[in-house]
């Protein structure tokens, strides 16, 4: 049963069609690299997989069902946005967040995660205080906080400091060792495709390519555009 | 269904926290409100008895330009960070996630009607004490009939351009059926006079039950485009 | 023509004034509109070529 | 084909409309308490009943857009509801000059002219709302849970004032008697037959602009993104 299924997937913005037809499947474990230029739809079909958004035809399946209240306890989803608060405190941050995604036990998961992105000492700080990678740590804690099984991630390395790639790139493989699986959508292709099992190419809102990542993609990750370039769809 | 219920008290809690820490939106809405106050105080001289009929309606006014400030924040204050998207993309039901944001925008609006009763008395020395429980009960439906719709539009202005100039046009209007009726009550327990209060207190309630479930309702269509 | 039949005309032309400016305006619009659209759909021809 | 339909609707309503004017005008006997102007009622309630099912075809729209998602629907709601916007104009400015003649006064509270009032309100703010959403999407869902709201509104506005109206000392003039004579059913049903042809006209010819605005903002994206 596939961890991810997207069904010939359309989504139009008035009468403009930003997903043709998207179909798209991840099985568990897997890291999809979701490549494409920028309106080719990438974030749409993003959002549409963490049920921030409906698809107007075609349907989206996580571990088979339709994505309702309890699979999204299983999802994680990094936007663009960093999605905390400036005005509460890490910790408060997370401890919120890990009572809404029902987490057992919000308080010591929120602490845990803090460690884990090397904010403990400063835990008590206002978010409105971090530095921006701490900021972009702080966001990473919460998209992992309840161990989510599927992570979406919408251009997670854009802008992050060396560190904060460190940081991400530990968790994704740790995440990816406990068959969690990976969609990232990106343009730092060599980060996605160090570790990407499977590459996904959007095209003006439809997939043109969906197959393993092989070695020459990982050798000259341009490769995978120029292919679809010549041969105008 | 109790998960999605402490959700929400979670939400409420935590807008009741930044906005205690940074008070900004209820300092702004309580000085808003006794600036009205006073300029209504020298608009009209309510000691003379037969202006005493307007003053349920000043009072009422008075609450919802100053309420109004702080329920069109409701959901602004999730668009830094994005934040909106993690809670709709959260386990959390719409509905739940409109509940929390409705239950701490009428706390904050009861605290700031709270503060001006006593200086609308104090100012047109007008003796509400006495029938301040009634008025109390009052108060509590009629806020909750303004907040529900006041964040509900918030909701759906979430990111329109010109969306403070926008609010007032949209929600005032839909409000008039529920300020009449509190204007009426409010002028009539202002008074002490011995009149029915029952037609007023059922229009009243009758707004909230209606807004209240087609808010929870249609919420989730606002949140998921 | 007392008042009463005065008002009584002034109603009912009153009502085909209002349809009539309100025809005058869309007509305005659809007009401004149609010129609009023939401008965008030229750009997008020059840009496909 | 479209065109062909708007001239058809908007010609066989002014053909109805003159002949119904011809019948009030001339061949009706003038109302006997009022005079004359007591036959204003049969312009002015019409635009009301018109207006109302336009809302009514609004609001159904809306609901079809938000279950659907389709945009047709969403331009119907808001070519609908200007239209509407136009009979309430009209209902509100007759019974104005109505008003004027029976009781000396331009406006009064009364729980019918109010709740059309209400109506023209909420509406406005709709349709002010539109213009500044520019993503289409959301501009159908914002304007679809408002016409939902509003219409929700209009009962507890007639009911509101009504209560008003019985506590106000003096009882506010009601503008018919309720008890229409009975051989005015046909002009009044007549004329609402009429508003309902010219306003159909108008809501086609409104929109085929508001499917024309939306090729623009596809063709808009289209530029966009190549």
């Amino acid at each position: 049963m596939n961890a991810i299924e997207a069904d010939r997937v359309w989504k139009y913005f008035g009468d403009y069609p930003a997903l043709r037809g998207a179909t798209f499947e991840a099985a568990p474990g897997a890291c999809v690299a979701l490549l494409g230029r920028n309106g080719a739809g990438k974030t749409t079909l993003l959002r549409i997989l963490a049920n921030l958004s409906k698809p107007t035809k075609g349907e989206v399946k996580i571990f088979g069902e339709p994505g309702g209240g309890k699979t999204r306890e299983r999802i994680g989803y990094l936007g663009h946005g960093i999605g905390v608060y400036d005005d509460l405190s890490a910790i408060e941050n997370l401890t919120l967040f890990g009572q809404l995604m029902g987490v057992a036990d919000p308080a010591t998961a929120a602490a845990a995660a803090l460690e884990r992105v090397g904010l403990g000492r400063v835990r008590e700080g206002f978010a409105r205080e971090f530095s921006r990678g701490m900021r972009q740590r702080l966001a990473i804690a919460r998209a992992f906080l309840h161990k989510p099984e599927v992570l979406l991630l919408d251009e997670p390395f854009t802008s992050l400091d060396d560190r904060a790639v460190a940081v991400l790139h530990d968790l994704l493989r740790d995440a990816l060792a406990k068959g969690a699986t990976i969609v990232m959508s990106t343009h730092q292709i060599r980060e996605a495709m160090e570790l990407a099992t499977q590459v996904a190419l959007l095209e003006r809102g439809r997939i043109v390519h969906s197959g393993p990542r092989t070695v020459e993609m990982l050798a000259d990750p341009g490769w995978l555009y120029r292919k679809y370039e010549e041969k105008p769809q | 269904m109790k998960r999605d219920l402490l959700a929400a008290l979670f939400i409420a809690r935590k807008d009741l926290r930044t906005e205690f820490r940074t008070k900004e939106a209820l300092n702004a809405a309580v000085s808003f409100a006794l600036v009205v106050l006073v300029l209504f105080s020298f608009a009209f001289d309510l000691e003379r008895s037969e202006l005493y009929d307007i003053s349920g309606g000043l009072l009422w006014i008075i609450f919802l330009f100053a309420g109004s400030l702080i329920v069109n924040r409701s959901f602004t204050r999730e668009v830094p960070n994005d934040c909106l998207d993690v809670l709709v993309a959260s386990p959390v039901p719409a509905w739940a996630l409109f509940l929390g944001k409705s239950i701490s925008s009428f706390t904050l609006l009861m605290v700031v009607e709270l503060i001006s009763l006593p200086f609308y008395g104090l100012f047109n020395n007008i003796i509400w004490m006495k029938t301040f429980w009634p008025h109390f009960g009052l108060m509590l439906l009629t806020t909750w009939g303004i907040t529900v719709t006041g964040v509900a539009f918030s909701a759906v202005t979430v990111n329109v351009r010109l969306r403070e100039l926008m609010l007032p046009v949209l929600h005032y209007p839909l409000l008039i059926p529920l300020l009449i009726g509190a204007m009426e009550m409010s002028t009539a327990l202002l008074r002490g006079d011995a009149v029915d209060n029952g037609p007023n207190l059922r229009l009243v309630a009758v707004f909230d039950a209606i807004f209240t479930a087609l808010s929870l309702y249609l919420i989730e269509f606002i949140l998921v485009t | 023509m007392e008042a009463n039949q005065l008002y009584f005309f002034y109603g009912y032309s009153a009502a085909w004034i209002i349809v009539l400016v309100y025809v005058f305006m869309l007509v305005r619009r659809g007009r401004r509109i149609d010129s609009e659209l023939a401008r965008l759909k030229s750009l997008v021809e020059d840009r496909e070529r | 084909m479209r065109e062909k339909k708007i001239y058809v609707l908007a010609i066989l309503g002014t053909i109805l409309m003159v002949a119904t004017m011809y019948d009030i005008l001339v061949a009706m006997p003038d109302e006997a308490q009022q005079g004359p102007i007591g036959k204003m009622l049969l312009v002015h309630v019409p635009a009301a009943f018109a207006a109302f099912t336009f809302y009514g075809v609004a609001v159904w729209n809306s609901i079809k857009f938000l279950v659907k998602k389709d945009f047709h629907a969403d331009s119907l709601a808001v070519s609908n509801i200007e239209v509407a916007q136009v009979f309430t104009l009209i209902n509100l400015v007759t019974g104005s000059l109505w008003g004027h003649i029976i009781w000396g006064i331009w406006w009064t509270w009364d729980f019918r002219l109010t709740s059309q009032f209400m109506c023209f309100m909420l509406y406005l703010g709709y349709l002010l709302m539109r213009p500044a959403v520019s993503d289409a999407t959301q501009r159908a869902t914002m304007s679809a849970i408002l016409a939902i709201l509003a219409v929700a509104d209009i009962p507890l506005v007639f009911f509101a004032i009504r209560l008003r109206d019985a506590r106000m000392q003096h009882p506010s003039p009601v503008l018919e008697t309720g008890k229409m004579d009975p051989s005015w059913w046909p002009p009044f049903l007549l004329m609402w037959v009429v508003y309902l042809l010219i306003g159909g006209a108008l809501i086609m010819l409104r929109l085929r602009q508001e499917t024309v605005r939306r090729e623009m903002d596809s063709l808009r994206r289209e530029l966009h993104a190549m």
